[in-house]
């Protein structure tokens, strides 16, 4: 079972290496919405690195709204989706995968856009393992969530903004808990960061194992 | 009998297909064969009636039905942004195939040279079609359910087909296959059913005198192999 | 009800014309019979909320308090529709018959307009009370929100054109993740007990008087036979939709059919 | 080309709406979206009220952003493109028709979506004409802008990651003079609204302008 | 000569139509035909050489060619969410055809009945071809250049698109199509063409001994019409 998760995760990531969105677009893109970002607050100095945090994780929630999307677009674009359903691989695998492959590339994401914001907004890190464990954490909940709800709305034929409409309200959790883990790390804000830590990780638990439970009823198309 | 959208697809089917047959769909543009190969793969459910395929039941047992047969549909199942090579390797590994099954399946669709290096978006149609079936060969499946497999390939790879299909029947597998190239389909000697607005007919009485056997909902039932 | 379930060609004679029966007539006047008591009691036996300070000073909430009658059913409400949902949407999970799932789209579309009206009716009653509209600090009023929006996105699926089987088990599984909503609203005030201006649960505490008390009680009582109402009508609503599409489909039927046998005295070509 | 440009708005405008994106989905997207940003800053009333003109202006580009993907994506997904060119329908028609169809979705999402910032950040509008002119203003630039660089990424092969790093660069001026107009609107800055306007009329009229005459040169595919 | 994506799809053409011929283009899959028609339509640049399509140079004149071609090719350029009367319609306005046009194209592919209101994406595969082969109709062109046009059509359909076919050339109309399924084309009597490798061999010497006439990148230019 871990080998064809694995199976998954590597097409899912290989296609996305392949349509060069890494990091000569992701890159960017998050950069601008920073920009924006600080457009937006007016060029404030001090609101921006008072709410850097919380900019940060609304971009990567924002940002993780376009790797979900894709990540069953491509299966669906030429009825690969239906030959996954025929291939016998276990429904559970796919939800490992697909979701591991998500939150890959959210870390990828985290990484870059946090020396982003570290740079342009002017943060300083006080603490560093609050800062990585939040990190890993809040991609695992926003990529086992997101895996769940993407596949809810796989095929459906809407548009994009019924994921939104669906996923954001249900990660409002996790952009919380990572934002006051984020401040206490920047010590922009004195919040329990750890105690927000556990809420992250119990986040990506239940959605871990309530995706993957239920995953195998979403699939079994019509 | 399967709903798409509240659209009855397929209205009565009465079949029954043994193991080692080459059957042939035939009949007008939305008649529902697509429908019922796709319903015989397990990707449909049925609204009323029963089926069983490869002895398992089409109304509970769909997942044992899946993993058993291969369907080649309209659509290729490839990803665009892999290449041949590696999309074929994908769905072998899938179906827990090796790598030389892989190097066997291009090599009897003559996907070689530069082609197993290029990615599918960038092949013509029919280099793609092509692709799909190489990937579905490494399946081994007991019961292949082939939907146009003609379309679109060239003379070469047509003899391939019917090679394949004369081959799978030979070992014991089921073919059950969608065509409106009639002509070209007779070489393989199928057996001929008639779909015609969601109804199957079986071609035991071919094109003769039609018996009243419309079959009401509640009998519809099929079996396959 | 339970014969609802069946869409067999034989039932449909007995399928209704009308949405009320005996029943939602009694239920429809026990409604607006109750209401009219409920406006009674509020208006004319529960005292406005006043208090008078130590210095003399008279606060209070006045006449706003009486919104609680509205409020607060409506909140119970909201939680009951988003229940049943969860329940029925288990059940239609386990036994994959259309009667749960219409009965957790009911039930659903119930919930939201009760929350909605939660929504509403807080926020008037925030302007008096708190001055002002709305408070993004307050854990009790953002949590409402988001499990309002929730079934909102509930609804938009259970609204998309699509094969009505995958439509049920999808939106099936949003109200499983959903429902857990409904827990965190009603614990919400005690978890995060300095994060509100929201009031505790002031029920149980036995903090209000008794006539307050008694008319609450009673506004829940009407609150729960209007739910019973409204659920009737807007199942047996779903029920006479998916009889149309059940017609619909069994017209098709015959066209096919119809199809069918045409081609054959047309006879193919070879 | 009126008609022209007509018919492509109209067939645009036509399949948005059979999505059922309406309002079943933008009202929800847009309040999820404010819900977002109000936690991501932290719930405190003053900033958000402050903050408003910024995130509402965000918000409608980052939707704008889906907005002109899809307006391509409909054309590209079997092939229509092609057959637009092959149409004999005059570029300009098609650039105005696009842009228009676009414009109208935003427009939609501004009424929405300020009726939601009212309600929910408890802002008070105090300029009603400038509000509107340069809600319409606003619309019209990063509908021109929008759809002639979604030209220009389709069709790349390349996700939806390329279209934002290149436009939102580029609609920087719409989103800082949107944003000061709003303020002055809300009267929550001092800031000169109409001279702020002036720079979005001229925005949309110079992207109007420029993309209608270089669209032909665009379309004219290999 | 065309690049595609660094790719030479056509090496080496040289290619005399004259109008109210019917042209087949035939060769193996990734010979070039698509590529080929694509090129005659406008959509795709030389990279070498010239070429004129009705009387325009397919160097700089692309815009005028392509208002008076119809091609249709493997996809069918329809959009999903529209049903198939709003499709044919828009691309019937498009080219300013009446809505009588559009009409009689349905009448003619058997667009009746409920199909007219149905949203494309709900058809079968062959009732998609149909209809954008009916939105192709509506633009009464001067040159048709068809990518294996009885490709997933019934009986019927395909008796309908032969006779298509036939209307035009006799209307004065050209007609170039690749295509697989020679067997059927004969009934058209056309000019065979071979196209293989990117290389195009008139069939002025059918199937016969080959002339040694691969013509040079320097001198390849071809004329249609
Ligand atoms: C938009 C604003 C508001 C929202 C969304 C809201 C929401 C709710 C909800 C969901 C409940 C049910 C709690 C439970 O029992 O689990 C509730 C109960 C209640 N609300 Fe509000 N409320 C709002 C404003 C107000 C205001 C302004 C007041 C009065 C000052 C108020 C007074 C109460 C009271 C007294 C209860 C009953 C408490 C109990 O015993 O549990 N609410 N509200
Ligand atoms: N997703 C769908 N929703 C509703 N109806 C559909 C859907 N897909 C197909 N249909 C309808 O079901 C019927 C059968 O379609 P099907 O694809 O099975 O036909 P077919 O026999 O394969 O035709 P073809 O020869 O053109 O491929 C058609 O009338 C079609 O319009
Ligand atoms: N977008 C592309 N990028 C690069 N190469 C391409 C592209 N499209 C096609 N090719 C290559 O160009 C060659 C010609 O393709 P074309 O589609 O013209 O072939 P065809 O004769 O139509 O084949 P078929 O019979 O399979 O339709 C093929 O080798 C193909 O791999
Ligand atoms: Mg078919
Ligand atoms: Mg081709």
């Amino acid at each position: 079972m871990f080998r064809d998760a694995w199976l998954i995760a590597g097409k899912d990531l290989r296609i996305e290496m392949r349509s060069r969105v890494g990091l000569n677009q992701i890159v960017p893109f998050a950069v601008t919405v920073l920009v924006l970002f600080a457009f937006a607050l007016d060029t404030d100095q001090e609101a921006l690195r008072t709410y850097a945090p919380g900019l940060f994780w609304v971009t990567v929630l924002l940002v993780s709204l376009l790797a979900i999307g894709r990540s069953f677009a491509v299966d669906l674009a030429d009825g690969a989706a239906d030959r996954l359903l025929l291939s016998g691989i276990d429904p559970i695998a796919v939800f490992g995968g697909k979701a591991a492959a998500i939150a890959i590339q959210l870390v990828v994401l985290e990484v870059l856009l946090g020396a982003g914001v570290v740079l342009l907004f002017d943060v300083t890190v006080h603490r560093y393992g609050l800062l990585v464990c939040a990190g890993l954490a809040a991609a695992a909940g926003v990529a086992t969530a997101g895996t769940l709800y993407g596949a809810l709305v796989a095929g459906l034929g809407v548009r994009e903004t019924l994921l939104p409409v669906l996923l954001l309200p249900v990660v409002a959790p996790v952009l919380i808990g990572a934002t006051r883990a984020f401040q206490d790390a920047f010590g922009v804000a004195g919040a329990e960061g750890w105690a927000w830590l556990g809420l992250l990780a119990g986040f990506a638990a239940i959605y871990g194992v309530f995706g993957a439970l239920s995953y195998g009823a979403l699939l079994e198309e019509a | 009998m399967t709903l798409l959208g509240r659209f009855p697809a397929l209205a009565g089917v009465d079949l029954d297909i043994s193991p080692g047959e080459i059957v042939l769909l035939k009949g007008p543009n939305g008649a529902g064969k697509t429908t019922l190969l796709r319903l015989c793969a397990g990707l449909c459910s049925l609204a009323s009636g029963q089926g069983w395929v490869l002895g398992h039941s089409l109304n509970e047992e769909r997942r044992m039905v899946r993993r058993r047969v291969a369907l080649l549909g309209h659509r290729t199942g490839l990803y665009d942004d892999l290449t041949v090579a590696e999309n074929v390797g994908f769905w072998a590994r899938a179906a827990g195939a090796s790598r030389q099954d892989v190097d066997e399946a291009l090599e009897r669709l003559s996907l070689t040279g530069r082609l197993p290096d290029t990615r599918v978006g960038r092949l013509s149609a029919g280099q793609r079609r092509r692709a799909s079936i190489a990937s579905l060969v490494v399946r081994r499946p007991e019961l292949w359910l082939l939907d146009e497999p003609h379309a679109g390939l060239d003379q070469q790879s047509r003899d391939t087909v019917d090679a394949l299909v004369r081959g799978a029947a030979a070992a014991g597998a089921t073919v059950v296959l969608a065509s409106h190239e009639l002509e070209r389909i007779q070489v393989l000697e199928p057996r001929v059913v008639s779909v015609v607005g969601g109804m199957v007919r079986t071609g035991d009485e071919p094109a003769g005198p039609q018996s009243p056997n419309t079959p009401s909902d509640a009998e519809d039932d099929r079996r396959v192999s | 009800m339970s014969t609802a379930t069946t869409s067999s060609p034989a039932n449909r004679a007995a399928v209704p014309a009308t949405t009320s029966s005996r029943a939602t007539r009694v239920l429809g006047w026990l409604t607006l019979a109750g209401f009219a008591v409920l406006v009674a009691l509020a208006f004319a036996w529960v005292p406005e909320d006043t208090r008078i300070t130590e210095q003399g000073d008279v606060v209070g909430q006045f006449d706003a308090v009486r919104l609680m009658f509205v409020h607060v059913p409506s909140a119970i409400l909201a939680y009951t529709g988003f229940g049943l949902t969860f329940l029925a949407s288990l059940a239609y999970l386990r036994w994959r018959t259309d009667w749960w799932d219409m009965m957790a789209h009911s039930s659903a579309e119930i919930g939201v307009v009760f929350g909605v009206l939660t929504l509403v009716t807080g926020s008037i009653w925030g302007r008096p009370t708190w001055q002002t509209w709305w408070e993004w600090g307050d854990v009790r009023l953002v949590t409402t929100l988001v499990m309002v929006l929730v079934f909102i996105g509930y609804l938009a699926v259970r609204r998309i054109p699509a094969d009505a089987a995958v439509k049920a088990r999808r939106s099936a599984v949003i109200a499983l993740v959903g429902a857990v909503n409904i827990v965190i609203v009603n614990r919400s005030v005690d978890w995060w007990e300095n994060r509100t201006l929201h009031q505790q649960s002031t029920l149980l505490a036995r903090k209000i008087r008794d006539e307050t008390l008694f008319t609450l009680s009673f506004s829940f009582a009407v609150g729960m036979v209007l739910f019973a109402w409204l659920l009737l009508h807007r199942f047996r609503t779903a029920y006479l939709e998916s009889q149309i599409e059940e017609l619909e489909v069994q017209e098709a039927l015959a066209e096919r059919r119809a199809e069918a046998s045409g081609a054959d005295h047309e006879g193919e070509q070879p």
